[in-house]
């Protein structure tokens, strides 16, 4: 019962329109060959939920430069220009969220909670069209979860049933995404048999992925 | 004193307001520098958003490892007694309070201590990443600037004007020019860059500055 | 059929209500003994709330690991597969859905899906533990438990009359008398256990059962 | 700068009438000698939150038995009949919480959160008192964060700057309870250099832990 599957047909999964979230931050930990598979396949019209678009040229960039993303939900996107200027044609609809609050509310979708509150925001615009409570004279804003059709992750090692461990920077979203999606589908540099991963070492359970894709070794075509 | 030796002042001063074994997120920029500048003796531990605690300096040509960045997407080093965690973790440590400070650069800061450092409608809308946590969550938030902006434009506010990072949560504002300490009764200019006097720095700032001496006690 | 043989009809049935790779998690009790009536062919991970996935058989003799227990303190094993987290983790997985079912014992099940089985007032007050986010959380809630209380009292009811440990979320109601679905017109009797009739399954029953023959299609 | 520091000296840190928070789950991953040190200096009136009160005559359970808690935040007292009685008698205030409710309580509290929504507990009596909001349709129960001035934990392996690593079901409330407490005291069975614990490996950051005490091999006294 394997959950090891070929690049091609996991992201054959992906179908127009929907949400997906995609681990990283600046590249670091982001799955380069499910993203550029997303965009050889050219799957269109979906609502992007990641930290940020990657540097123009890497992989997650092209997301954008391809036109694969109508609507994007961020936490910054100053290091892809292109997302900027789409933003400001109004050819990409962009959502700016503060990085904490992105990550509690895709923890709280995956974790079963209705939301969570959260002091940061509180007198920016962040606040707009939020509810907003007082707790023993302290304000907070009510955010919702988020969660996703998809979420494309990528990790150092996984066994054969899905359990995946991190390398150092490159865990940051991947296991809070992993949780909040209804298909994980994990970009893995090394594959192991079942049992060769401690128990205590598993950073994700191999419950949360659906498939793992072997990270290929040889250069991928540039698609820049 | 000219400007390079002013901005080097300024690090140096703000890397005057940590002790040892302060936890601290430093912004991209010049608040970066703050880390070659602590005093003899003085160990802090660097926090970065993106996941370890325990950053240490640029690795050496040939051994970068892509999976160790800052959050300014650099190649770094995780020192010993340093660990990685994901986002979730990291910005709990973040908002939780474990951090004792951050230095950040900004826009415009105000009297009140109001922050705008992540966007100008219309111009540059880079996002606010983890700033508005980070100012929100840190027990101490500096600001780390340039004085005044590269058109002259005056940056030390009465009342920001750009969209908020944060209310009223700045502490220390670390400029070229001076130190200034956000108090309930305003800004105060706690120390002058050498060579400047008070007057000079007034001139360059929109908000009343208030001097020491000149508080009641 | 005696008591033992239909409480081992019990059993077997509540496993059969598993597809291959089905997170489960099972309560303390008749519950436990689910993981060994398994149908040929079929394997389920058992998700243990106090941090693990992948719970085996207890151990050997002498080869107990006191860090290794079940939710109800008993020494386990964990499966090659299977991996550790902490508490809150493992609620995030119970409270998530990413639990397939889970198999409880009751006090008392009504005819709505509410469950009792925390507390009697003024007797028995032992807490509800992980039960009420499993309740709430799991995509399907199983009750595995004998049909009478000790004293013939009856405990499928009209209504709950003890604390509820959540309201309307039971699904599947398997005791040694049958199998109860719960379905939004009430309780369909849709197995009676080997040697019972209708009539005697409904008389230690206090909420009107349906026949599935008789339900309007 | 070592975090290391004796037994007798870690627990004199801890006052009477103060809330202490202790990791463990019936026992396993319970901080054992830390607890029973705690009996040893008679500390009074505390408050004890934890998962429960562990098995009649274990350390969590000499706790209760000596008197040392006023009151009680858990989820499961059935292990321990002396803190049944103790409540039925009035002696003891017993609060009895759901426990996906406790952690999200004590992981808001350590991550700066105002609070939790969580369908746990609607429709009964845990319900009583807090504040319900309905979101799409779905109703939510406001759970507020929950900390202490102490916590107690159990770990397998601490370095000297107080990184911890825990083992299998031991884990369970200790590294959620280390980020809610003013002052962190962690009992741990191995002390190793700093750098020896790979920055992966690490469950719980040192930043969190202000002292480790290094669990003695030999036999301690019974207090039961």
């Amino acid at each position: 019962m394997t959950k090891v599957i070929g690049l091609e047909k996991a992201i054959s999964k992906i179908e127009n329109g929907m949400t997906i979230m995609v681990g990283g931050f600046i590249g670091c930990g982001a799955p380069s060959q499910l993203l550029e598979e997303v965009c050889r396949q050219e799957v269109k019209e979906l609502t992007l939920i990641a930290n940020d678009t990657g540097i123009l040229g890497d992989a997650m960039s092209q997301l954008i430069v391809q036109h694969c993303v109508s609507k994007l939900i961020a936490t910054h996107i100053g290091t892809n220009k292109e997302t900027g200027r789409q933003m400001s044609t109004g050819e990409l609809e962009v959502k700016l969220v503060p990085q904490g609050t992105l990550v509690e509310q895709i923890r709280s979708a995956g974790a079963g909670l209705g939301g969570i509150l959260t002091p940061t925001g509180i007198g920016t615009i962040v606040e707009e069209g939020k509810q907003k409570l007082v707790l023993n004279g302290a304000e907070y804003l009510l955010e919702l979860p988020v969660r996703a059709n998809v979420a494309l992750l990528n990790a150092y090692k996984a066994d054969k049933v899905g359990n995946l461990v991190y390398r150092r920077a490159a865990r940051n979203f991947n296991p809070v995404m992993a949780m909040a999606a209804d298909l994980v589908i994990a970009q893995v540099d090394n594959i192991v048999e079942i049992g060769e991963i401690d128990p205590d070492d598993v950073m994700t359970p191999g419950i949360f992925v659906d498939y793992i894709v072997h990270k290929q070794s040889q250069e991928v075509t540039d698609l820049g | 004193m000219d400007k390079e030796t002013r901005m080097e002042w300024l690090v140096k001063r703000v890397a005057q307001e940590f002790k040892m074994g302060d936890v601290v997120n430093l912004g991209i920029g010049i608040p970066t520098k703050v880390a070659n500048a602590l005093p003899e003796g003085i160990k802090i531990i660097l926090q970065s958003e993106n996941g370890y605690l325990g950053v240490g300096p640029a690795p050496e040509v040939g051994k970068e490892d892509s999976d160790t960045v800052n959050a300014g997407g650099q190649y770094a080093t995780i020192l010993p007694g340093g660990c990685s965690f994901d986002s979730a973790t990291s910005f709990a440590i973040i908002r939780g309070g474990h951090v004792d400070a951050t230095v950040l650069g900004a826009l415009q800061v105000d009297e009140e201590g109001n922050l705008a450092s992540w966007m100008i409608p219309g111009k540059i809308v880079p996002g606010m990443g983890g700033a508005m946590d980070l100012v929100v969550g840190a027990r101490r938030v500096i600001i780390a600037m340039e004085h005044c902006a590269k058109n002259d434009g005056l940056k030390v506010l009465k009342k920001c004007t750009l969209p908020l990072t944060a209310a009223k949560q700045v502490n220390l504002i670390v400029t070229d020019m001076g130190v200034m300490e956000v108090t309930p009764n305003g800004l105060m200019l706690k120390e002058i860059a050498p060579g400047l006097t008070f007057e000079e720095v007034q001139a360059c700032t929109e908000a009343i500055l208030i001097e020491p001496d000149k508080v009641a006690v």
